[in-house]
């Protein structure tokens, strides 16, 4: 069945995620609220099912002494348990603070401190064991509650709980106390904080960020009316816990549109996972949508050549009208009938392999996404659009309408968010939407948010004619170089960014007189172009220091280039000398951020030799560099880099 | 490239091990099903279903049974004739000796009785592998054609073995015309294939695999090789006995152990070969496979002859059939021991994973 | 008495024939561990080759004399046999390397259907007769000792003494040669055969060409016996048990086995047939091997089977 | 925390010859309730053979072998089977035309009542038992992470993993006893880290008995409670791995050996 989105039949009191969530327990029950690949199927809960373990879970946190206002940390993959502690402890007046289950013991103990964490629920033994090597640092820390109790049998610290067990304390104390769940759920309010998600914060500690029911709940239900979605969409939750992103969709929305939440088996089987639910309802980073479209040329490559030459013909007719179809533009008949066989023989396939048939909406966010990619899954017929916003604002902002996608620009402001360009060019939000508070940090709030509910989003940007929002780039990165031009380094990057051979890029150009990048390659695209050209190497080190591979990027620098000089306010800023780096960025050396942003300032520091280097002419600059592996050994690369020149347009006035 | 498997998720074990898990796959046999019951009936004439359609029906209701013997449970035989000819005159004697027993009942009990000979003739199975249990299976089909040849009793005295039944009917229904006897077989055939993947797909079907793919390991694991293999030769032959009574009651009417020697025996190996060893759906297709490349032959061999201005007589004609077979048995086990059925499912998953090749 | 005797010798002969047949099952599955079921179809391709040949040669070259014309058509046959032999290697068995008995079976199954096919469409498939002169008239031996005497068919002695000739022969070229070394050393174990620089794939058409002349020399007595005929294929079937009575991988055992078998069926013919209705001698054959395997797997004269773990 | 108890299976001066070559020859040692017993040897040293006379393969010449008291002159596989023995293989048995779930499954046979008729008709007792056992196999699954290789025909595994569905299908038998012959052979190191942390969890989890051939003396040393040193078909040594590591007899074998 497809019924109205939940918050529209009577919506008065439904203004909590607790409410809402018994709502559909009443008018929904019998419908599945989560499913999770286990044990070979998808094991599935009904709305009122979720219902009476989220009431068994919250009266087990009670039994644990957890209160109204407590703060509940999660940590782990996205288990269907660990979504309904978020829900338990919303319907205690709690507050749940997800955390990035990837991230080691010691960036954990910041937020187990600053959110003072007496509750934690964690997914597995691995997690355990990164509380308990931290708990002397957090002595607040009481109650460590686990699901997946595989390998913690001789774990006998008295503070170790099992789900199962606290869920079990729960249901006696739910059946001795029928209406104590009641009455909290019933003394909480829309303005409570619903939940704290910290920012990764490119630079300094990471903040709190505290959003209320209402906030988020406003996020939902704007969002479920601009895409008309209803309970029946079935989305697949893979993306972290703690990210605003996977907060709004696989909670906020779920919860407020009544619709389905599919947990993946584990981090190998997403793909499958994914091909099987089939969801109708889809979210990922650019870097998924990347990766995928690698894939899919990688795995056409070994293809039959009738195969290979039917892909690209196709290809070409869905590049020419695919993205008009979609979009409701016309297109010369003799173009619809091409599509409609390519549909037939290509498209639809190809959509069954990636998963995404059943697509009605797909979103992606959280960086600027490469027009060709983006083009590319328009054109094969899903519906992907792009999304703008912060944790600060529930990550809604601005939406991109069906049939009016500009690529270049992130959409239009969403209902009720109102959206104003400062002088500065920085662009200012107000809505239902923007973050109560820093958690106790009022300083950085009142930065945030100025005197008339504007929060100050940080970004560099522009209303155009029609009003879409385009984003150039981190205001306060916008820099300038020694000769006074604008330097929107991150718009540099991206660009580079768009190739596939490229991952990372880090451009650096700021009171310098010209713009040099570092760069990393993307070894599954890079590696392959190698294998097909018969070049060996050994690991990431190896192939990054290939003069062929200095070439190739070469060549990516240059196109880059020339886009550049075509636009006036950026010509000079092109990329006059580039490095490709030893080792790949990564967040456990904290070059990015979780959400894979790049820290400019601390790679500026770590890397400083080489920023000389690009500057003062060299052509080789020895590094050495100390890594840390998944399993926390460290470890050293080392290579001698070469420097190259990029082949620079002229621009009007000679520099 | 038809698949559209996206939201076809199994929220039950149940649902997860059914036959056919792929929807597009259920509508597929649906659809055929339907056209062998209601379409076929309407499209074909007389010939066809004697000569193709009721040879096919019953021959691969024979080619499943030795597959589960040779295919699944790795157990050669060349003595499935044998077991058709013990079926059918088992199958006889039932009816013409107790007055009133029911054709299907009497075609069943055929079954049994030579699952009970399969069991006997099985027994060297347990002491002996491969090349040497093969010859257990010759002895048999000498024997038997011998004990229906000089054996009276057996005929009812009939001479040189050669017995008829007649007027034939189906509580009360008569399966007399083509068609009837073409829908009868057909019911058969698929209840009988269905029963086979059921068994095949369960316990009884892994012991058959385990000893045939490891049988030490197999041992180990507390399957007993004498109830797995001698169960194999009794479904085996109980199926095999089946075919045979219908062979002899439904296609030919009259018969003789001719109809049952050795080269049928062959025939039938050649169809589990061809087909694909280990495979229900192998066994349909090498049926057809080899009930139709004689008849298309004979069509086509003498047209071609005449093309290039040679005459070639029915004789040639059976020496190349002969050379073909021959061929095709070394190409199909150098070349894809798994035989059609094996190439149907790589093409399956072709489709599955179109346009990626892999 | 005599009786008894008459057919015991007569079962000898027919025995030694049996031998020879299985001679050829046994050479192959030494050398290549396949049981070769085309040995029958060799058996009629060889026949019908020497059968045509002796007429076409003449017909060709008009040579009138019979004794050249035959030996001519044995040469050619016995290159015939040597191609097949060679192709036999090269198209099928080069590719089947360490493949499971049963496999290899199936696959000689497949040949003898192509061979028979073949032999019949390119030789015809009439009845030709094979006539290299065996005296055919009977003749009566030891009449001083049983009145009457017993009554011995010439063309069976003679039949018998080629074949025995020929077993004896082939035990020596497997004893004394090198090839005949390097042959038992393959059938002892491949891949150390291999590890000594012993070409498997040329021992193979070596042993397969043996075969094929094996069969060559049965196809003719066969023939010159029985003309030759489709039925001829069928003797392979006749002289399995013999292989399995005396374990497919010894020669002496082909050789006891076949005196056995055909000593078995005659008499078994003779004094059990009446009462069941007679023609048992074929089956009754199998049921005599097959009792016997159930107590002894390995055959009379074969090696025991040890599977390890 | 799991506790040897008193001795599960004993050998008493087992000797075993194929033809002329002696493979064992006056094995004596006995194995306790829940403890990890290796036997290791050089190569030849009749480590496998030992394996495969306890669950009867081989049938020794001499010698008995007293499973829970009961004293078998030799074992059957079928008997051994069902009184709660597994092992696993050295050269790899798995079924390889079946799939992974099916390998492990055919470890649940002996635990399965449906009879053949059931089976054919499918619907009902024998589909119920199905789900019932395929609902613990995913659970072995589950406990040997190889989820995303369940439905995958093992002939296509690598070595590594088809190891671990060995495992998975002994475990399916729900064994007392487990013998694993060189679970590790051919293994880099990070499957060999994994293969120890699961055999230490199946011991320590189901407090199952383990015997365990290993060459890598390293593991051997490390897992196991107690190891009986063979050395062409003679026992050499046997106590706690420092007795043994310390025992000359012990040291001379394993520096003589090449291996």
């Amino acid at each position: 069945m497809v019924a109205m989105p939940a918050a529209l039949e009577e919506g008065a009191m439904l203004d909590t995620f607790p409410r809402l969530l018994r709502h559909h327990a009443n008018v929904r029950g019998d419908r599945p609220a989560m499913r999770e690949k286990d044990l070979g199927i998808w094991q599935s809960w009904t709305w009122q099912q979720v219902a009476d373990e989220v009431a068994a879970m919250a009266c087990g946190l009670a039994e644990l002494g957890f209160k109204r206002g407590d703060r509940l940390a999660i940590i782990g993959d996205n288990r269907p348990r660990l979504y309904w502690a978020m829900l338990a402890a919303q319907s205690l007046g709690g507050i749940p603070v997800p955390l990035y289950q990837d991230a080691v013991a010691q960036e954990m103990v910041f937020v187990l401190q600053d959110a003072d964490i007496h509750i934690a629920i964690v997914e597995d033994q691995e997690q355990v064991d990164k509380l308990l090597e931290v708990r002397e640092q957090c002595p607040a820390l009481k109650h460590i509650l686990y699901d997946e109790p595989r390998g913690l049998r001789h774990y006998t610290q008295t503070y170790l709980h099992g789900l199962d067990e606290v869920l079990a304390m729960g249901r006696i104390h739910n059946t001795n106390q029928p209406d104590f769940l009641g009455q909290e759920i019933a003394q909480g309010k829309t303005d409570d904080v619903s939940v704290i998600l910290y920012t990764s914060g490119t630079t300094g500690k990471p903040k709190g960020v505290c959003q209320t029911h209402a906030a988020f709940i406003a996020a939902a239900r704007g969002s479920m009316l601009f895409d008309h979605l209803t309970d029946a969409e079935d989305i697949l939750s893979y993306l972290p816990m703690a990210w605003v992103g996977d907060h709004l969709f696989s909670l906020a929305q779920a919860v407020a549109a009544g619709f389905t939440v599919n947990c993946p088996e584990s981090a190998e089987t997403v793909m499958i996972d994914l091909r099987e639910i089939g969801p109708s309802y889809y979210f990922a980073p650019p870097r998924v949508f990347e990766n995928l479209l690698t894939q899919v040329m990688i795995r056409m490559e070994d293809a039959g050549r009738i195969k290979r030459e039917m892909f690209h013909t196709f290809m070409k007719v869905a590049k020419r009208s695919g993205a008009e179809i979609l979009d409701g533009h016309p297109v010369p008949a003799i173009d619809r009938l091409l599509y409609a066989l390519g549909n037939l023989l290509i498209y639809g396939p190809l959509r069954n392999v990636l998963g995404m048939s059943r697509i009605r909406v797909a979103y992606t966010a959280g960086a600027a996404i490469g027009p060709d990619l983006f083009r590319f899954y328009r054109s094969i017929g899903i519906n992907l659009k792009q999304l703008y916003g912060q944790t600060e604002t529930c990550a809604y902002v601005c939406l991109q309408p069906d049939g009016q996608i500009k690529f270049d620009s992130v959409g239009k402001a969403a209902p009720q968010v109102e959206v104003k360009i400062a002088d500065s060019g920085e662009i200012l939000v107000r809505g239902p939407m923007v973050m109560k508070e820093y958690y106790k940090r009022p300083d950085a709030t009142a930065e945030a948010i100025d005197a008339e509910r504007f929060f100050h989003t940080g970004d560099a940007g522009f209303i155009d004619s029609d009003g879409h929002i385009k984003i150039i780039d981190r205001a306060k990165d916008v820099g300038k170089l020694a000769g006074g031009a604008m330097f929107a380094p991150n718009y540099i990057e991206n660009k580079l960014k768009f190739f596939p051979y490229i991952k990372e890029a880090v451009c650096f150009g700021h009171d310098r007189d010209m713009v040099c990048a570092f760069i990393n390659i993307d070894v599954g695209a890079v590696g392959n172009w190698a294998e097909r050209r018969g070049l060996a190497y050994s690991g990431y080190t190896d192939l990054a220091s290939k003069p062929e591979v200095v070439d190739l990027i070469r060549d990516c620098v240059g196109q880059v280039n020339a886009e550049l000089a075509t636009d006036a306010k950026m010509a000079e800023t092109q990329i006059h000398r580039f490095l490709v780096l030893h080792k790949e960025l990564d967040p456990d050396d904290d070059e990015l951020t979780r959400t894979r942003k790049v820290r400019r300032g601390f790679i500026a520091e770590k890397y400083a030799v080489l920023i000389d280097a690009l500057y003062s002419g060299k052509t080789h600059q020895f590094i050495e560099t100390e890594v840390k592996f998944e399993d926390g050994r460290r470890g050293k690369v080392a290579a001698d880099l070469s420097i190259c020149e990029a082949k620079v347009e002229a621009t009007g006035k000679a520099s | 490239m038809f698949y559209r498997e996206n939201g076809q998720f199994k929220t039950s074990y149940q649902s997860d091990q059914q036959i056919f898990p792929i929807a597009q796959d259920r509508w597929a046999v649906l659809a055929i099903m339907a056209f062998a019951f209601v379409g076929v009936p309407f499209l074909v004439d007389e010939y066809l279903f004697r000569a193709i359609l009721i040879p096919f029906l019953i021959l691969a209701l024979a080619a499943l049974g030795v597959n589960l013997l040779v295919g699944y449970c790795g157990q050669i035989t060349l003595g499935a004739g044998a077991f058709m000819a013990v079926g059918a005159y088992a199958g006889y004697n039932f009816l013409i000796r107790i007055d009133g027993m029911p054709m299907l009942a009497a075609i069943l009990l055929g079954g049994f009785v030579s699952a009970l000979v399969g069991i006997v003739f099985g027994i060297p199975s347990l002491r002996v592998r491969g090349l040497y249990l093969a010859m257990a299976t010759l002895a048999a089909q000498f024997f038997w054609d011998w004990a229906f040849l000089r054996i009276s009793w057996f005929t009812n005295d009939a001479p040189s073995g050669s017995v008829s039944v007649s007027n034939l009917e189906l509580l009360g229904f008569p399966i007399e015309s083509p068609l009837q006897k073409y829908l009868f077989c057909l019911s058969l055939l698929v209840l009988f294939a269905l029963l086979a993947k059921n068994m095949t797909r369960s316990a009884m079907g892994r012991q058959w695999m385990a000893i045939r793919d490891m049988d030490v390991a197999a041992e180990v694991i507390g399957i007993r090789p004498m109830f797995a293999k001698l169960s194999a030769f009794a479904v085996s032959s109980f199926y095999l006995g089946v075919a045979g009574a219908l062979w002899g009651f439904v296609h030919l009417g009259s018969w003789e152990p001719a109809a049952f020697s050795i080269d049928r025996s062959f025939q039938l190996l050649f169809m589990v070969i061809i087909g694909g060893m280990g495979s229900i759906m192998g066994s349909f297709f090498g049926a057809a496979f080899i009930v139709v490349l004689p008849i298309f032959l004979n069509q086509f061999l003498p047209w071609l002859g005449n093309l290039v201005g040679i005459h070639i007589s029915t004789a040639g004609v059976s020496h190349a059939e002969f050379m073909i077979f021959g061929a095709l048995i070394v190409f199909f086990l150098i070349v894809e021991p798994h035989g059609i059925a094996r190439l149907w499912s790589t093409g399956k998953e072709k489709l599955r994973l179109w346009p990626f090749p892999h | 008495m005599a009786f008894f005797l008459e057919t015991l010798i007569g079962g000898l002969m027919a025995g030694m024939l049996y031998s020879l047949v299985a001679l050829g099952f046994v050479l192959i599955y030494k050398a290549s561990g396949v049981f070769n079921f085309a040995q029958g179809a060799l058996v009629l391709f060889a026949a019908l080759a020497m059968a045509r040949f002796s007429e076409w040669l003449p017909a060709w070259t008009g040579i009138e004399n019979p004794v050249l014309a035959n030996i001519g058509a044995f040469i050619v046959a016995g290159l015939i046999m040597f191609v097949v032999a060679w192709l036999i290697e090269r198209l099928v068995l080069r590719h089947l390397v360490n493949q499971e008995g049963a496999t290899l079976l199936m696959v000689t199954l497949g040949i003898a259907y192509l061979l028979e096919g073949i032999g019949q469409g390119f030789f015809g498939n009439d009845i030709y007769k094979i006539d290299v002169g065996m005296p055919k008239e009977p003749v009566l031996v030891l009449e001083n000792m049983f009145e009457g005497g017993i009554l011995i068919n010439k063309e069976d002695f003679i039949a018998a003494l080629i074949a025995a000739l020929l077993v004896g022969a082939l035990a020596l070229f497997f004893q004394k040669t090198a090839t005949g070394r390097a042959l038992r050393a393959v059938a002892d174990d491949h891949q150390a055969a291999q590890s000594i620089g012993i070409p498997l794939s040329r021992i193979w058409v070596i042993i397969w060409c043996v075969a094929g002349l094996v069969a060559l020399v049965a196809g003719i007595i066969w023939g010159s016996k029985l003309g030759v005929q489709f039925s001829l294929a069928t003797v392979a079937l006749r002289a399995l048990p013999v292989v399995i009575l005396g374990g497919l991988t010894s020669i002496p055992g082909a050789i006891v086995g076949g005196l056995i078998i055909g000593v078995g069926e005659k008499l078994s013919e003779v004094y059990l047939g009446p009462y069941v209705g007679g023609g048992i001698e074929i089956w009754f054959a199998y049921m005599l091997a097959l009792v016997f395997l159930l107590f002894r797997p390995q055959g009379l004269f074969g090696e025991k089977i040890i599977d390890r773990v | 925390m799991r506790e040897i108890g008193d001795v599960i299976l004993d050998l008493r001066s087992v000797s075993l010859a194929f033809g002329g070559v002696k493979a064992l020859t006056d094995i004596s040692f006995d194995v306790r309730e829940h403890e990890i017993r290796a036997i290791i040897g050089p190569n030849g040293a009749g480590k496998s053979s030992m394996l495969n006379v306890i669950n009867g393969v081989y049938r020794p010449q001499e010698g008995e072998v007293i499973l829970r008291g009961e004293h078998f002159r030799r074992m059957d596989p079928y008997r051994v089977a069902r009184a709660g023995i597994a092992r696993t293989f050295q050269s790899l048995a798995l079924f390889k035309g079946m799939s992974v779930i099916d390998n492990i499954m055919t470890g649940r046979n002996l635990k399965m009542k449906a009879n053949l008729f059931q089976q054919a008709v499918w619907w009902g007792p024998a589909q119920r038992e199905e789900l019932a056992h395929r609902a613990k196999v995913e659970e072995i699954i589950d406990f040997l992470e190889i989820q995303h290789i369940r439905k995958t025909p093992v002939g296509r595994l690598p070595y590594g993993l088809q190891k671990r569905v060995d495992l998975g299908r002994a475990l399916a038998m729900e064994p007392q006893i487990l013998l694993l012959d060189e679970p590790m052979a051919g293994m880099n190191v990070e499957e060999k880290q994994d293969m120890s942390r699961f055999i230490l969890d199946v011991n320590d989890q189901f407090g199952t008995t383990i015997v365990l051939i290993e060459h890598d003396m390293g593991v051997v040393m490390d897992l196991s409670d107690r190891v009986v040193v063979l050395d062409y078909g003679r026992k050499i040594g046997d106590g706690s791995p420092d007795e043994v590591r310390t025992n000359p007899e012990v040291i001379k074998a394993y520096l003589g050996a090449s291996h």
